[in-house]
């Protein structure tokens, strides 16, 4: 237990989570302070690329089992099943419409990336390994959940979903996926040596750039809080505050199961328990043009976002200790 | 300088729709369209701002330059795609040389 | 398809006097508009460009839409923020189809 | 509030030739422009975008508000550089205050 | 003297003087070379954002006295004083009008944080060290003046500025301040470990960046003095080059007097001698519309920032080791 | 033989090349993956500054002899020579207009900088050394050829070419030229030790940028090869994968003859072979405006560039190798 506060304490006095604090008090605040648009992007391209590449090195140095497919299946599993345990709650605990409750159960099958890297640097920080294809789990997790949304949408009539054949390649080749995935097999095929001539750019500046990136998220997420007050309070904070833990939960259940390591299930539990802000809510702004997408974003950002970040993460990795032993 | 008349269309519409517009458009016969991007913005939806964003967000300007009697056709095929969205369709006259380029 | 008449106003104004803009069109109850990024320029105070650029410098373009009979309270609006400073308004009859939104 | 006719001259060119435009708008007589940014875009040229690119490509868009009766002379001096090059030239009616810059 | 020599000839040939003309030649012979708005914001941000820590490390590193207090106090007299000096002289050497003599005033009460940073970078290469907190004082030392000339405009009648409630939490909560104050913060909170996670980022590619923000900041004053010719000459001209020696002046006075280290006195020299292009021209357009901004601006940027960096930063070393010892 | 393989499926499997066809076929298989303008822009200004340093760093440690001078004169000749071969190659094997032919000739004697880059790398990776001096041989490169093309088309009289003296002032002065000499004198100027300060900027990451920078390359070569369908084919083709051979062809002879050793002759032999797609580009639409652009820049950028990068450069190097002794 001690060990678990000493953990959160470092966790919340670290670079990364301050960097964010500055960025959400500083909007909170109206600072003008602001990334050019093309910046944030950029460094969203770098983080994708270099959790990508580390992935597939990783998976190159040890060698490859079963394990990955499994693990996948796993993952998609957990991201399309999320989604209705999602919307039954929000149906329950909150007013949205059908249409926002199938969206916002979407953004939260599927996963945050940064949410992802996060807890992989905890990770590092601790010497705590983790399996090498979590990355390409992250991946597989973007895509089922909204699948899933579209179906709930379909079934419950709640105002017709424009899906068609068009929006699932569009999904399925969203930059960000394409991108991991593709940085994944990269770092495959190259290895550890590969890596090696590129580790100066992927790896040593790394932790700095996710400081500036997650000021940026920061900026973002104040931002939206700012604008939205109102719209999400009572039962949809309560999700935005419940929901990760029931994520996390199944993301454990799923992770023992399967028999993954520490660092694995670790990693299972973040990406059941966040929630998209990228892949997912370009989906839904195509297929279910009637939800309100301020409602998902400042959920998934201004509410799951900073609390994964400062609570979640330890307290997942404290659980999962406790349970597999350290 | 010779001028003819013109329809000058401008579609401001959600960044994720712009491929299916712009789809839309060419399948409409529409020979040409300029697209502007846009910083951020306000409307029944909230306001909004493209600084520090990632993804496919934000909204961007389509703009279209047509023959008049064409503009009932571009107008069918953009309000296909804009009409369940996010989006603002202004049309005004302009005139144009070269009109056998539209 | 039905058109409505409506004027599309657009202010070219200092980066810096944005927020004053938007915040006072709201204020004389605009329902929405758009900002577009400039690049550069030219006018009296001579020619400027946003590369390489820091600072909130340069300008920016909102653009507009509203029902005519809403313009002199916009125009009002816009010039008591505009007057002092570098800046160019200018309005144009356009049409618009769903007229309830503005 | 007091408006006055003018013209709102919009020109998309290859960005390559913004220089040499504004040059010969500036000759002409023009007393100020405005260059947007252009995200990308479709013609007879094919589409383009601007995504990804290196180097001074793609086109931008110059609006220039002129008095009436410098149309004709601002058009000649645009079209001497935009004759032979890829882009549009529009030429829409609007009003503005403070006539006297223009 | 011939040290001092020695030393200002190494500075005009190190890599960041040499990308700042590499710049002012490419604008001057009217080259296209240019970088995207983004990306020289892109690397201010950074830059900010490095100093900003490395700044709080070192307070957390040595230990906190009154010192920084008496210091920051000291920073913000210095602020308010020189526009009234600059103005004054603007008066008595130039033609500009009362507006346009108190725009240019704030931007030389004010800072530049880039010749800030250009001077640590000498001390650091010639192992001075100075008062980790002078990146505080920097910020401390951006808004004071901007009060002092709007005080001026409002003396003399010259033209109405226009203030108001909304223009101070502007100019309080610029980006460049908060980004600023809170990377300072950040540093002093995480201390040397957690600035040894990031320091592959925010201090081995620190000099490279400076180059390339120098090359930048080159071509915009290049690209300035080119439009502007005519504008800034004879006594505005003399002042750009006046002005930095009488605010390098006071800022020895006031380092001696408040016993700053010789790193800290040069710092502080360097600051009240150079002019602010960030924070003060936006505050400037806001409230002092009437004022012709390429006049402040191209003085600062064209001008004296390139004495600054080129003469200034050794001179002012030179004096304070004269008399501080070295 | 073997060795030559050997190299070509290292090159094949290095991470250069695996980015640049994960973009290739992301942008093929129509993802929305992109970097924005701003990012491109940026990595290709880095890329541009870090090996004119370089090469200038490497000028100034191994002293300077008359070779240079001889170099850039040959490079300058090879450049001026073979849009002539290129431009009577495209009106016998294709039924490109005289303007279309001249245009695409005038990239092929122009050079791409990212196939210098990356073969240096190569060159590098094989610890094989080469005359620091190649940059600047590039960079005189790259506009001799534009030259040669508006000669063809002033004699062929092909649809007037819209020179002009303002047209060669803004050649000469194009931005990646500039950036590339410029850095190149820095280099020179503040030698192994001016280089030593920002090594960790110029040096560590470089190849990581440059994967970064060919996934973008892929992108945009992907995009246009998908979207000019139909225009490259047939003759055309087989132009941009012959073209190159005959290129190197000369370069290998031009740098036998002058006396370059084995890596500053492969250099030669690479920089033959490319065809640029920044400054000429640039140059032809406003000298050649008739000319369509669409098919020089899929061919320099979706054949010639992929074409050189993964069989073009290990072939180079192993006919140099054979011809000169490794
Ligand atoms: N009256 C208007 N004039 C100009 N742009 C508008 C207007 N109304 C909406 N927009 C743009 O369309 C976006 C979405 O509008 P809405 O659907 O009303 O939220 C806004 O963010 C603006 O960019
Ligand atoms: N006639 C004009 N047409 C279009 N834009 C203009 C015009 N005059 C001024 N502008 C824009 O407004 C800015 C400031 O103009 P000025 O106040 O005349 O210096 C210029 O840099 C242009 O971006
Ligand atoms: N009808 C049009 N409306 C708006 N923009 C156009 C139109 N036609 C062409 N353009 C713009 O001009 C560029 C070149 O057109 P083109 O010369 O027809 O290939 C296109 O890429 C568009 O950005
Ligand atoms: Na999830
Ligand atoms: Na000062
Ligand atoms: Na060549």
């Amino acid at each position: 237990m001690q060990a678990m506060m000493e953990l959160a304490a470092d966790n919340l006095l670290s670079p990364i989570i301050l960097s964010f604090v500055l960025g959400l008090v500083a909007a909170l605040a109206r600072s003008d302070l602001a990334f050019p648009e093309a910046v944030a992007k950029g460094m969203s391209l770098y983080l994708l690329f270099a959790i990508g590449i580390k992935g597939g090195v990783a998976v190159a140095g040890n060698g490859m089992d079963m394990q990955l497919g499994v693990s996948l299946l796993a993952g998609m599993a957990l991201s399309a099943l999320i989604p209705f345990i999602g919307f039954a709650m929000l149906r329950v605990m909150t007013r949205l419409s059908v249409v926002d409750a199938a969206a916002v159960a979407a953004h939260y099958g599927s996963i945050s990336i940064v949410t992802f890297v996060a807890a992989s640097s905890v990770l590092d920080a601790q010497g705590i390994v983790f399996e090498g294809y979590m990355v390409a789990v992250a991946a597989a997790m973007e895509a089922p959940a909204i699948l899933s949304a579209l179906w709930l949408i379909s079934r419950k009539g709640g105002g017709g979903a424009d899906g068609g054949g068009h929006l699932w390649r569009e999904i399925m080749l969203n930059g960000s996926i394409v991108l991991l995935v593709g940085a994944f097999a990269i770092g495959w095929i190259v290895g550890p040596e590969g890596k090696a001539e590129i580790d100066a750019f992927i790896t040593a500046p790394f932790k700095g750039i996710l400081c500036l990136f997650l000021l940026d998220m920061g900026l973002v997420a104040g931002r939206g809080l700012r604008q939205s007050r109102g719209e999400v309070r009572g039962g949809v904070l309560a999700f935005g505050l419940i929901m990760p833990l029931i994520g996390a939960s199944l993301g454990l259940m799923v992770g023992l199961l399967i028999g993954l390591s520490l660092g694995g299930t670790t990693l299972l539990m973040v990406l059941s328990a966040s929630a998209s802000y990228i892949a997912v809510p370009a989906a839904m702004r195509v297929a279910l043009p009637a939800a309100n997408p301020a409602i998902s974003l400042t959920l998934a950002l201004g509410v799951t976002f900073p609390f994964n970040l400062t609570i979640g993460i330890p307290l997942y990795l404290a659980v999962a200790t406790a349970i597999l032993g350290s | 300088m010779q001028m003819h008349e013109a329809k000058r269309v401008e579609i401001i519409i959600e960044a994720v729709m712009e491929g299916r517009l712009t789809a839309a458009l060419q399948k409409a016969g529409v020979t040409g369209y300029t697209v502007l991007p846009v910083m951020g913005g306000a409307g029944r939806s909230g306001e909004w701002s493209r600084e520090g964003q990632i993804g496919r967000s934000g909204m961007v300007a389509v703009v279209c330059l047509i023959r008049p009697e064409r503009l009932e056709s571009l107008l069918e095929a953009a309000f296909a795609v804009v009409e369940r969205h996010i989006g603002v369709v202004s049309v005004s006259d302009t005139k144009v040389v070269r009109a056998e380029r539209f």
